[in-house]
């Protein structure tokens, strides 16, 4: 698609669309909006479907056409972006995207580029992060996985943990110790891992709210090409830091699993959750004055959240670097987030302690447990590691204090001792 | 019975539920379709006398006062023991010795003492607008029960059910067997560790138990009393795990508990933890001093709640991954302090009780 | 003027606020009867244009849009200028254009532009349970007023008085002349770096101005979100003032500022301080674009002063000892907190705007 | 009074009273309660009569009869406290008592238990506390104000902050540095300084409730006697300890300035209020469901304060040691508290925020600012210390996770340096 302004793009975009995407999601969107398009589509469906719009370089358009994209100018893919947003197009392989292309980008080699970010675009290579361990997760410079060198191949050695879509994945982006005796950061060095060989063992990890949404993945002699080494040897830290931003991104002030982010905001909907609970039991919802003011501040604060953003955007737009309130999105999203869902399922009452379950949910309550779990619950429930996941909120407040108010770090009897030495686990 | 409780009951009780009901047992329980297992049941009531804890000596209990009973149930809620505990010594028995039927008496505290009989109440939530079950005379002191009740605590296995139900001259307590014709759905509980089960009764036979009905709410503050006591257990519990974990966990080459964010926290949930129990135990004494019971039970469910929740929280927070998880003990903690939050009604609603207090207090 | 205010409005705002009004002054003007100097008022207006920053061109001001404005407050509230910035500038400036009554614009506005006359708005506060000021008519176009205002802004010093009263046709805006037969009394204010007085009129004589009272609510709430920026710099400064402590205070050997305790009580100043730069911005740019400004307006005055209020505290907090003493600014911007949280609606009154808007929203 | 049960000095004490008090006072007690005696008696004929009461003993009946005391057993003293207390007959001289008098018991001499006790029970001698510094508060061991041996003297030199009642007490407890070369709290002495000196001057210091309750104290070669020294020279610190923890006591849930603690507790008087506001303005106080929440929560949590108190008190009595809960009065109490007098300072709405100044207030508008000043408003700026003053909440939370909970303490990489080389201010 050649164009040269947004306009441009625009018009490109939305015909693109309306020429190649089925015509039942294209009508269902512009009369009957997102609700409408699921009824039409299945997630199947759309995974099924979604090559071709990576073909057309719409998924990432402001990246060179060799990689997937349109060579478009950033004002021009943001252009687009807004004009696609009625037809919920989501991009797919978020890991992919948001973890190994930004690492690739700053430094992979234009080899490495061609190879793995176009079948990224695809989703026909879906990737996971290998990086958290059981002993190394606010301290992730920590990380004991170990690499040794075997000619030109690596061998990895450790376990890692909290991988989200690693059953389903292909390739991981891989953080692993090889020099033990360089202080901690000193000894990463940055791989991409295919996950289906012999030394890779998937297991899947239970979360709290009785669902599996994360694996452990251990490592044993697993192996990897040193073509599949990013960046140099020992410097995986300063790679892993494009990725992290990344991931802090991808958290920041998402909702969290149960709650449809499609449909309705996580504010709008307790609103209408609290005026059903006042018709359904009266007194008890948007009729109770504690609920109204309750639900009125996590409504406000959601918009304060998004006018916050909005700052963000207009300041990275206007080419100033983003203020202090570029740092608090994470922090106080994942807080507000975990109230939202917390005040939802409160409204449910008693009914939030107890659910029908399915007929054969005795054999094993426990496999059975998730099964008609009321959407506010596991909200709820998922919604508790929103302050854990992509940095604890503790050590998120620690870092604004030192990097965005300048207060002094705290002594580290630790810093610049060799890997080997420092206490762990 | 080997060895009765006697004044230490608490560390006594605390024993008992930490050998025969240790964290490994929990899960093997909270997969099975009961959740609990009725013979260690029996063998508590011949070995220890727990089921006839509050039954008076008469009927083969150890008769003990609400203070006593509550550091049981403070012990219970530190290990989450699966047994009808809550169900049979917190709720029905008082239920039962409240109404003042000596012949009700004789018959099912007895059983009841000597754990061949498990027993609870069936009681709709009014505050969250469930309909009271109607009582209709038959024959002699045979009734018919009709009605739902969403929520009972151990409802689908029971032995006795003590039904609260609306008769033609206002509210009693009646009795249905648990072999009569009623509907008992199980139900998927948020806290595996204590199970609850829908009753449907359609003109289920049923007979009434006492007609003097002054002692019913003082036996249901009975019951959120040593429902606030647990939540005492759950928090206690939920911080002393946080304690342990944070002394022994390391990141950046020191134990996190050796990090003010930590400490200022676990201040916090220790603040909490010891005002909720003196909350509980307030409201357990001042139910035997009767000075003004009423408003400390509502005080002590509400505050209690909350407390436990919030410090359970916390203890996921505090823990980082490894207490996001299922393995963890932190999340069952956690739901047993929502689940206990909306049995006998919510701190919302104890909260307005006592700002009702208030009202005339001052 | 030498030196007119332009494209960075707030940071020129800042500059001129710093100079002439260093805390050095602030603390002479703050004893001083009249609160605020008269003459360094004049010199403003000469030298910045200050007082007529609101006022339209053709009136000898700069007419500057809401936004604008707001940065500029959000530079006073840092400084705690002792001026009639907001009286007259904040209140009576937009509330006079409001009425789009010509006559009293060419009569007021160049005065006031030129900083030879301040003026302030004298409004009853009826969610405190004030009567509202009556207004009957007398002959031709003037008016005779009764009542009594318990606080007005700047009430004892402003030269042009525009009472909102109620007359015989509803609601309307009266010019009244400081020089005519009005009590006003002086108050001690707890911010004093703001003065209030209480103002009696008796039959006291009074020009209607304008007739068209639908831009009354939009003008106060355009002065709602000017308290809301000037709250967001009383937030910004306290929390700055606070950091440069913590880096440079010494105890247990290390600058405070390394411990976590204070990191994390930081952190969540910055997250308040943020979020109610947002409100304050989203709602001073919407009362242009006017999608829904009102709303926007009730919720940045609300969460502005909470969050101010919350981080001025902290400031105390954090800067232990020598926070509680007098001689330190930090309870002047709590002071400061506590009375725009009480000027034009409480945070309570807001927020009840904020829920009726939600009952209608979704 | 000779007696050997509880009973007999309840009998003993009450029949003291009758005879020896005031009869008004004793009539205003018996009939009309704590208000009552308010308008019988003022502070200053108290004051004067208090010696009367100083001399019965009872003002501390635990003590031997050589310090002022009747040598009664603690369970007989508590009981005859109990009985007294409808007369309303507080103790003077808390800093005396209660900072000064533990010191003497732990470490003084017997020659200055019998110099400096009598008069403290009698307050004819008033007695202040010179700890903290500008530069050392949270970190009082950092101190530095110098004492130099000179003969059977000593020559103190340095400022002191914080001191209540300076300008009206004679004699303060004093820590001053004689050794800088040791760790800091092994180079501290412990010293009783008469303050009417050339060497000593004290200066009034202004809170922001703009009210003078404390001074500033500038010692400038100011003398002390080694007589009046208490403990070894350079073990001040652990003699400071006994007295450090009866300040807290004394700080720990007492309520704040403003508010009449004789006349209903905080709470409730917050519960009088909100009815007041109520009926004065509909819809803004105990009739607000937000407000009626708010303040039930703060009655119900000021019984929890109570019930906690009466746990520690019980488990004393008990002879067993207390537990947790005696350490968390405090940091809960002072936060509690300072909830409390907001609350009812905003009950006052917009009246919070101004008042009737004296007619000449504006020759100066900073002397005149408190007069006149709501109570409410009183309460709620002077609560704004509650977690500061007898160290902040900060500090008290790392305490209790370190002494109570066991967390490890921070590496301090000062730990047993000179205090000399220790950075400070």
């Amino acid at each position: 698609m050649a164009c040269a302004t947004p306009d441009e793009a625009v018009a490109a975009a939305l015909d693109w669309v309306r020429r190649s995407a089925p015509s039942s999601w294209v009508r269902a969107a512009e009369t009957g909006g997102a609700s409408a398009v699921r009824q039409v589509r299945t997630p199947d469906e759309y995974r099924t479907w979604y090559p071709t719009l990576a073909e057309s370089g719409l998924v990432v358009p402001a990246w060179p056409v060799a990689y997937g994209g349109l060579d478009w100018a950033p004002a021009m893919a943001a252009a687009a972006d807004r004009a696609l947003r009625p037809y919920h197009l989501p991009r797919l392989n978020p890991l992919g995207l948001n973890l190994a292309a930004p690492a690739l980008f700053a430094h992979g080699t234009e080899d490495q580029r061609l190879r793995y970010l176009p079948p990224i675009v695809r989703n026909t290579e879906v990737w996971c992060q290998l990086f958290s361990e059981p002993g190394a997760g606010s301290d992730l410079a920590s990380l004991s996985t170990r690499a040794v060198r075997d000619g030109d191949h690596w061998r990895i050695t450790g376990q890692k943990v909290w991988t989200t879509w690693a059953h389903l994945a292909d390739y991981a982006v891989l953080l692993a110790r090889t020099d033990p005796d360089a202080p901690k950061r000193a000894g990463i060095t940055y791989f991409l891992i295919a996950l289906d060989q012999p030394g890779v063992e998937i297991r899947p990890l239970r979360h709290l709210g009785g669902e599996i949404d994360f694996n452990e993945v251990f490592l044993a002699d697993a192996v990897v090409p040193d073509a599949q080494r990013v960046g140099a040897v020992n410097d995986g830290w300063r790679v892993a830091r494009a990725t992290l931003s990344g991931e802090r991104q991808m958290v920041s002030g998402s909702g969290s699993g149960g709650v449809d982010r499609i449909g309705g905001a996580g504010a709008g909907r307790l609103v209408r959750l609290a005026k059903e609970r006042a018709a359904a039991v009266p007194g008890t919802g948007w009729d109770d004055p504690l609920v109204r003011a309750d639900v009125t501040r996590l409504w406000a604060e959601e918009q304060l959240r998004a006018w916050t953003n909005q700052r963000v955007r207009a300041t990275v737009k206007a080419g100033r670097a983003p203020g202090p309130e570029s740092s608090i999105g994470k922090v106080h999203g994942s807080d507000l987030n975990q109230r939202i869902q917390a005040s939802a399922a409160a409204l449910l009452g008693p009914g939030r302690t107890t659910w029908r379950a399915a007929a054969d949910a005795w054999s094993d309550a426990v496999e059975a447990y998730p099964d008609g779990m009321p959407a506010e619950v596991r909200g709820a429930l998922r919604s508790r590691a929103n302050t854990i996941e992509g940095g604890t909120t503790e050590v998120n407040k620690n870092i604004i204090a030192e990097r965005v108010l300048g207060l002094p770090r705290e002594p580290d009897p630790w810093e610049g001792k060799p890997w080997r030495e420092v206490p762990r686990g | 019975m080997d060895e009765p409780f006697g004044a230490d009951v608490g560390e006594l009780a605390a024993t008992v539920f930490a050998d025969s009901c240790p964290p490994s047992r929990i899960r093997e329980l909270m997969a099975t379709p009961a959740g609990y297992d009725p013979e260690a049941w029996r063998r508590w009531a011949r070995e220890t006398g727990l089921p006839g804890l509050g039954v008076p000596a008469e009927y083969g209990g150890l008769g003990l006062p609400l203070p006593a009973l509550a550091d049981v149930f403070e012990a219970a809620g530190r290990t989450l023991v699966c047994a009808p505990l809550f169900s049979t010594v917190g709720l029905a028995v008082p239920l039962l010795l409240a109404t003042g039927d000596a012949e009700a008496a004789k018959r099912w505290l007895p059983p009841i003492a000597a754990g061949t009989l498990t027993a609870t109440v069936a009681l709709p939530d009014a505050a969250a607008g469930e309909p009271a079950v109607t009582a209709e005379p038959h024959l002699w002191n045979e009734w018919r029960l009709s009605g739902r009740v969403e929520r009972v605590v151990d409802g689908a296995t029971a032995g006795l059910l003590l039904v609260v139900a609306e008769g033609p001259d206002g509210s009693g307590v009646f009795a249905v067997d648990a072999d009569e014709s009623l509907t008992r759905t199980p139900l998927m509980s948020l806290d595996l560790t204590r199970r609850q089960a829908v009753v449907e009764l359609l003109r289920t036979p049923a007979t009434r138990v006492g007609t003097d009905t002054t002692g019913l709410e003082p036996a249901l503050d009975a019951a959120r009393v040593l429902l606030a006591a647990e939540l005492v257990g759950v928090a206690q519990q939920c911080l002393d795990v946080t304690v342990a974990y944070a002394k022994q966990r390391v990141q950046f080459g020191r134990p996190i508990g050796s990090f003010q964010a930590i400490k200022q926290r676990a201040a916090d949930m220790l603040i909490k933890v010891e005002l909720a129990r003196s909350a509980a135990r307030h409201a357990a004494a001042a139910h035997e001093a009767d000075e003004d019971p009423a408003v400390a039970a509502a005080l002590a469910k509400a505050y209690c709640a909350e407390a436990a929740a919030a410090v359970a929280a916390d203890a996921i927070q505090l823990h980082g991954g490894i207490g996001f998880t299922w393995e963890h003990e932190a999340h069952l903690y956690y739901k047993r302090a929502i689940t206990d939050d909306e049995i006998l009604g919510s701190a919302a609603t104890h909260w307005t009780r006592v700002s009702d207090h208030l009202d005339h207090a001052f």
